[in-house]
C-alpha cells in the first residue's frame, strides 16, 4: 500500500453510462489482481492550492492492465474528466479474489450495481478456459454489456430477479461472486442469498463471495469504519476484503 | 521546537513538533506505516478506547458532505487489557510518544483505566475523551478520577459545551486541553436515503473551532496550554491555530483523504515556530526544503 | 399548503408556501426585484433593523470559506423610525406578509420598536434576533418586551444557546423560533492577511443546525412551530428541515450565489408538502413542471 | 440587473499571468460599459447536482466587446477553464465610469492589481482622440502590457512610487482613475492620494476616482457589504460604483 500519483491519459466512452480512462501510473501498481481497487482523488499540480472538494475518496476498481504503468478505470459517464488531470492513489485496497483450483463454472451476480467490479478477471480467466456466466439483476440491467467478451454468458435477470435456466446457472456454479452496491449491503446480499437457496439445496462455505464496495474513509485499518461482522471476528472491508465468504458473514 | 506537558512529580509528556492525529484517526498503533513516516511527527494519539469491548455501530457510517464528512463507527475496540496486549510492543518500537486516548464514562472505569495504565510504560500520556452533554460536575468528577494517572492527562472537550467545561476540567486536573471533540450533526445518507446522525469533520468546522479557540485562549490562565483540533487541512490552517494561541494541533480526518498531509503540516509547523521568533520571513521555511540546519541543531533532524 | 402562525386575541401571519429568506439576505424591501419573483416566496423576513441607527462594520466584511463564507457587515441601517418611512409604501406592494428582524438589544428597546411597529400595518409579524451569550433571564425579559406586540413573533435564537433558550423563551411569548442564527466563527482574511471574526453562513452549517433542529423538534411541545435556518441550499436542504420537524424554512446566503434558488426551493417544497401527504411520489412535484393545478385550486396558483 | 447564462467559447494567453475568455452570453449583456461587471459561477448543466465550489461569486471586469453575444474577460492563468464551460452571470452591477466632456488627457493608475477593469475603455477612448497613460505601481507591475493598444502610454513606476515625468503626467492630467485590488482599499487609496499631492497643489473635487473591486456578496444592494463611507452618507460598490470621487471618500 503506497501513495503514488497517476495521470489520466486518455478518455473513451464504452457504453451510455461509462466512460474508461486510461491511466499512467506508478508501477508498482501493475501487480494489482481482480479485487484489488483503487483509493483515489483528483488533485491539482500546486499541493498548497489543495482543494478539498469532493471530500472523501473514491474506490475505483480497475478494470483492465494495460502495461507495466497504464490501468484503465471505469467511470460514470457524468464525471467529468479531462487528459492531463492529476489523481492521488493510494494503494492497491484489499485483498485479491481467491479463485478456487481448477475452477470450470464460475458464476458472477451483479445486483443493483454496475459490474464494474467484476470485469478485470474476465480476460484471465477466459484465457485459462474457464466457462464465465454473469447476470445482471435489477439497477445492474441498466449497464449495457456489449463491449465485454462475447465468451461470457450475459443474462438479464427478470424484475422478479428470474432467468431461464437459473436452477442450472446456479447447479453447475462451483463458485460464485456477488457484487452489490454501497448502502446497506448485508440486506442485499440476504437477498441474493435466499434466492440462491431457494433453487440450490446445498450452500457449502468456501463457494459463495459477497463483493463490498463500501465507501472507505483510510483504506489502512485505520478508522474502523469499514468493519465488518464476520463470524467469529470483525473483519475490515480495507484490508480483509473486498470479498467475504457469505456464509460467514452476519447478513440482516 | 519541543513542547513540554508536565505534570508536578510526574512523568512529563515532550513533543517535538507541535503536531499530532486527532483520536481515531491514525488507528491504535501503526496502521499508517509505509505511508506516514511517525518520527516527523510529535505524538501518535490512539483511537478512542474503553474498558469493555466495544462493537461496531449498526447502519450508515460515513456521508460524504460539503468541506467535510459525518462519521458514525460506533469507536469499535477490544477494551483497554486486550488492547495493551496487542500493541504494547508496536507502541514500544514508535519513534515518538503514544497517547492513548481514553472514553470518558464513569469516573469508576476511568479509575480502572488509569490502574492499567500506569503500569504500561509504553505509554506516555492519556487523553481523555468527554461524553457530549456532560454537564460540569460530571465531568470535573471524570476528570478528577482520571487525574490520579503518573502521566500527563490531556482532556478532550465537547465541542457544544466547550466555554463551560474549560476551566472547571482544567481545575479538575487536566495538564491540557484539547479543543474541541468533532461536533455531532446530521445529513442525508445518499446510499440508505435517510437522516443519520454522527460526528461532523473537516475543513467545514474549522471556523467555529478556531473562533473557540482564540477565545478561551484569551479567557483562560496561560499556563494551561490548548491543543487546537478541527478541520485543519493545511499547514496555513494549522499555523491559524497557533496564531490564535493554541500550542500544538491535532489534525483529523486530513489525514484519510491526503496522509502525507499529516507529516507535511508537521514538518512545515515545527519549521515554522523554530524561526518566526527569529522574524523569518514565512517562506523561509518550507516543507519542501527538506530539514534545516536550524532543527538539525536542536536535535530533532 | 398554507401555514398559519396565530397569536390569541391578535393578528396571524400566513405563509402560503414555507419558505422564506433569512434576515440579513434580501434586504429591507425589494431589492431582489427583476431576479426573484417575490410571490413564489412564503414571506419577506428584512435585514436587521435597530432603534438607532447603525453604522457599517470597519475592515474585513467578508472571507470566503470552504462550503461557505464569513460575513461581518455591522448590520448597518438607518434605524426603525427612518426605514419604516422610506420602505412602507414598497412592503405594502409586496404579495407576500413582510416579517420585520428586530435586533435584540434591550427590553426598553424592544418596547419602543414595538410600539412603533404596532402602528405599521404593512409590517405583518416581526422577527427577534437574540444576541449571542444572552442568559435564560436577559433573553426571557426580552422575548416578553417584545411580545406586546399585537403582531405574531417570530424569534431567532442563537447557535450555541439555542438547547438552553428555546423553551424559555417560548415560554416568554414567542410564537414561533427560528433555529438559528449564524454561528460566529474566525477565519484568515486572504486579502488582508489576518484572522477575523463574523457568522459563518452556507452548505457547512446545515449538518450541525439540522441536528439541533430535529432534537429540538422532539424535546419541545408540539405547538411551538420551529422554522429551520441555516445552510438551505437545494430543495432537497429544505426538505431535509421538513422531515427534521421544521414547519417552515429560512434559506441563507444560497440566495446571493444563485438567486433563482430561493424561488426554486420554495415552489419545490410548497408542492411537495401539498403532494406527500396523498403519497405521490417525490418527482411528481417538480419545480420545473410549473404550477400544478393542486396548487391552483387552493389560491397561490 | 439580470440572471443570465454565458458559455466558455475560446480561451487564449495573453502574457505570463493572464488569458482571456471569449464569452458567448446574453445580449441584454451587449450594453455594458467600462466600469460595470460581472458577478460570476460555474455551474453544471444539472441544477441539481449544483456545486457550491467556490462559494462567491467573482467579480469579472470584461475588457472587449466583440458583438452583441459576445464578452471577453480576462482571467489568471492558473485559472483552469475548458471551452463548453458553462456559467451564471448576474449583471450588468453597478454604474458605468463617467468620463469628463472633452477629456484630453487620461491618466490610469493600477495599484497593487492587474490593470483590467481598466482596459474596456481603452479602444472608445482612443478612437475619440484621448490621449492615455497607464501607471503601473507595486504588484501592478507584474502584469505585462504588450497586448494592449499601443497608442497607450504605458509607464512602470519605481520602488518608491516614482516615475520620469512624474510632475507632469499628474500635472497634465483632466482625469485620473486609480485601481486598486481588493483589501483595505482606503488605506490603498490614501496612499496614491499622498502621491498625487505631493507633486499637484490643487486636487478639485470629480477629478480622481477610486475604483473598487471588492468581492460583492450579492450585487444588489441587498447584504449590505460592501457599503463605503462616502461623504454625507453611505455608498454601496454594487449599486453606486465602483468608482468614486476620492475627495468625497473617507480615506484611511
Ligand atoms: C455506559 C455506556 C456504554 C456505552 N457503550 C457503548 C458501546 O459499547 N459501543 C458504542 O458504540 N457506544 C456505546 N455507548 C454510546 C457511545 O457513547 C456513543 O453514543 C456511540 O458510540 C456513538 O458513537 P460515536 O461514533 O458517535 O462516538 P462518540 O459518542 O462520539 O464517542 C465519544 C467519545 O469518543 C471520542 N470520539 C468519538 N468519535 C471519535 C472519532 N471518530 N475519533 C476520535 N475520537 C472520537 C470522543 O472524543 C469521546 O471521547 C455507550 C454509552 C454509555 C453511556
Ligand atoms: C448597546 C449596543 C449597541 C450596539 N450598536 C452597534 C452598532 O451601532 N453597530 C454595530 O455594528 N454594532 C453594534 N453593536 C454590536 C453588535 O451587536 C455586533 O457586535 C456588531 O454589529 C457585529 O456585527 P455582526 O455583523 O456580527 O452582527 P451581530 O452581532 O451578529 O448581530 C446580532 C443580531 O443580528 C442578527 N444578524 C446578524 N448578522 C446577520 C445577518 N447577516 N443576517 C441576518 N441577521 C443577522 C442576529 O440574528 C441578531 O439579531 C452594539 C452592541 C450593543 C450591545
Ligand atoms: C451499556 C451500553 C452498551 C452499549 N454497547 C454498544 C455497542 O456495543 N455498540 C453500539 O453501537 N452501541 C452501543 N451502545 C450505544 C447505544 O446503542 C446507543 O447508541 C447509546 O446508548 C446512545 O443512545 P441514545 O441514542 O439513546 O442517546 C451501548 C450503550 C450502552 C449504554
Ligand atoms: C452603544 C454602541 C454603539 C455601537 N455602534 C457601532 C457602530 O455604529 N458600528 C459598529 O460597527 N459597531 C458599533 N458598535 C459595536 C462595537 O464596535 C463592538 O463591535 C461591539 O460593542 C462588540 O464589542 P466587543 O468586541 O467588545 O464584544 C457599537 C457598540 C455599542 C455598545
Ligand atoms: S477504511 Fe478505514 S479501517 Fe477500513
Ligand atoms: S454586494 Fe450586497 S449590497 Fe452590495
Amino acid at each position: 500500500m503506497r501513495e503514488t500519483q497517476a495521470i489520466v491519459e486518455r478518455i473513451k466512452r464504452v457504453n451510455r453510462g461509462y466512460q474508461r480512462l486510461e491511466l499512467a501510473v506508478d508501477r508498482s501498481l501493475s501487480s494489482l489482481l481482480p479485487g484489488q481497487a483503487l483509493l483515489t482523488r483528483r488533485i491539482s499540480k500546486d499541493y498548497e492550492a489543495e482543494n478539498w472538494h469532493p471530500y472523501l475518496r473514491d474506490l475505483w476498481f480497475p478494470v483492465d492492465i494495460l502495461a507495466s504503468n497504464m490501468l484503465v478505470v471505469e467511470r460514470p459517464a457524468r464525471e467529468q474528466f479531462v487528459p492531463g488531470q492529476l489523481l492521488s492513489i493510494l494503494g492497491p485496497i484489499g485483498k485479491p479474489l481467491r479463485f478456487r483450483q481448477k475452477l470450470r463454472n464460475l458464476l458472477l451476480l451483479a445486483y443493483e450495481t454496475p459490474p464494474t467490479p467484476l470485469l478485470l478477471m474476465l480476460p484471465h480467466l477466459l484465457a485459462q478456459g474457464t466457462s464465465l456466466t454473469m447476470v445482471t439483476l435489477g439497477a445492474a440491467r441498466d449497464y449495457d454489456c456489449t463491449h465485454l467478451p462475447e465468451e461470457v454468458e450475459i443474462i438479464q435477470a427478470s424484475d422478479d430477479h428470474n432467468w431461464h435456466d437459473m436452477v442450472m446457472t446456479l447447479g453447475w456454479a462451483d463458485q460464485v461472486f456477488v457484487l452489490v452496491g454501497a448502502g446497506p449491503e448485508q440486506t442485499q446480499f440476504a437477498e441474493v442469498m435466499r434466492l440462491i437457496r431457494s433453487r440450490r439445496n446445498d450452500v457449502p462455505a468456501n463457494m459463495i463471495f459477497g463483493i463490498f464496495q463500501r465507501l472507505l474513509p483510510c483504506g489502512v485499518g485505520a478508522c474502523q469504519a469499514c468493519m465488518l461482522p464476520v463470524r467469529g471476528s470483525a473483519k475490515l472491508q480495507c484490508l480483509d476484503g473486498p470479498a467475504f465468504d457469505l456464509t460467514q458473514l452476519r447478513l440482516a | 521546537m519541543a513542547i513540554e506537558i508536565a505534570r508536578p512529580a510526574k512523568t512529563s509528556l515532550i513533543v517535538q513538533t507541535p503536531v499530532m492525529p486527532a483520536a481515531g484517526t491514525l488507528g491504535f498503533a501503526d496502521e499508517y506505516r509505509g505511508l506516514i513516516d511517525y518520527a516527523n511527527l510529535g505524538a501518535l494519539v490512539t483511537n478512542p478506547t474503553t474498558i469493555e469491548p466495544w462493537q461496531p455501530a449498526a447502519g450508515t457510517r460515513i456521508v460524504s458532505l460539503d468541506a467535510g464528512m459525518l462519521v458514525h463507527t460506533g469507536l469499535p475496540n477490544p477494551g483497554l487489557g486486550a488492547l495493551i496486549r496487542q500493541y504494547r510492543r508496536v507502541w514500544a518500537k514508535m519513534p515518538i510518544p503514544v497517547v492513548l486516548h481514553l472514553l470518558g464514562t464513569t469516573p469508576d472505569q476511568a479509575k480502572r483505566a488509569v490502574e492499567l495504565l500506569d503500569a504500561v510504560d509504553e505509554v506516555a500520556a492519556v487523553e481523555l475523551g468527554l461524553g457530549d452533554d456532560m454537564g460540569i460536575a460530571e465531568a470535573s468528577a471524570l476528570v478528577r478520577a482520571a487525574a490520579a494517572v503518573e502521566k500527563p492527562l490531556l482532556v478532550r472537550l465537547p465541542f457544544y459545551e466547550c466555554y463551560d467545561l474549560a476551566l472547571p476540567v482544567a481545575e479538575a486536573g487536566a495538564d491540557a486541553l484539547v479543543m474541541t471533540a468533532a461536533p455531532r450533526g446530521t445529513a442525508r445518507d445518499a446510499q440508505g436515503g435517510r437522516l443519520v446522525s454522527g460526528r461532523i469533520y473537516g475543513p467545514l468546522i474549522k471556523p467555529l473551532v478556531l473562533r473557540m479557540v482564540g477565545r478561551l485562549r484569551r479567557e483562560l490562565p496561560a499556563d494551561i496550554p490548548i491543543i487546537g483540533c478541527g478541520g485543519i487541512h493545511s499547514p496555513l490552517d494549522a499555523r491559524d491555530y497557533i496564531e490564535a494561541g493554541a500550542a500544538a494541533v491535532q489534525v483529523d480526518t486530513a489525514t484519510w483523504v491526503q496522509p502525507k498531509m499529516l507529516e507535511r503540516i508537521a514538518r512545515d509547523l515545527g519549521g515554522w515556530i523554530a524561526t518566526r521568533h527569529a522574524d523569518a520571513l514565512l517562506d523561509e521555511w518550507h516543507p519542501d526544503m527538506g530539514r534545516t540546519e536550524a532543527l538539525q541543531g536542536r536535535g530533532t533532524g
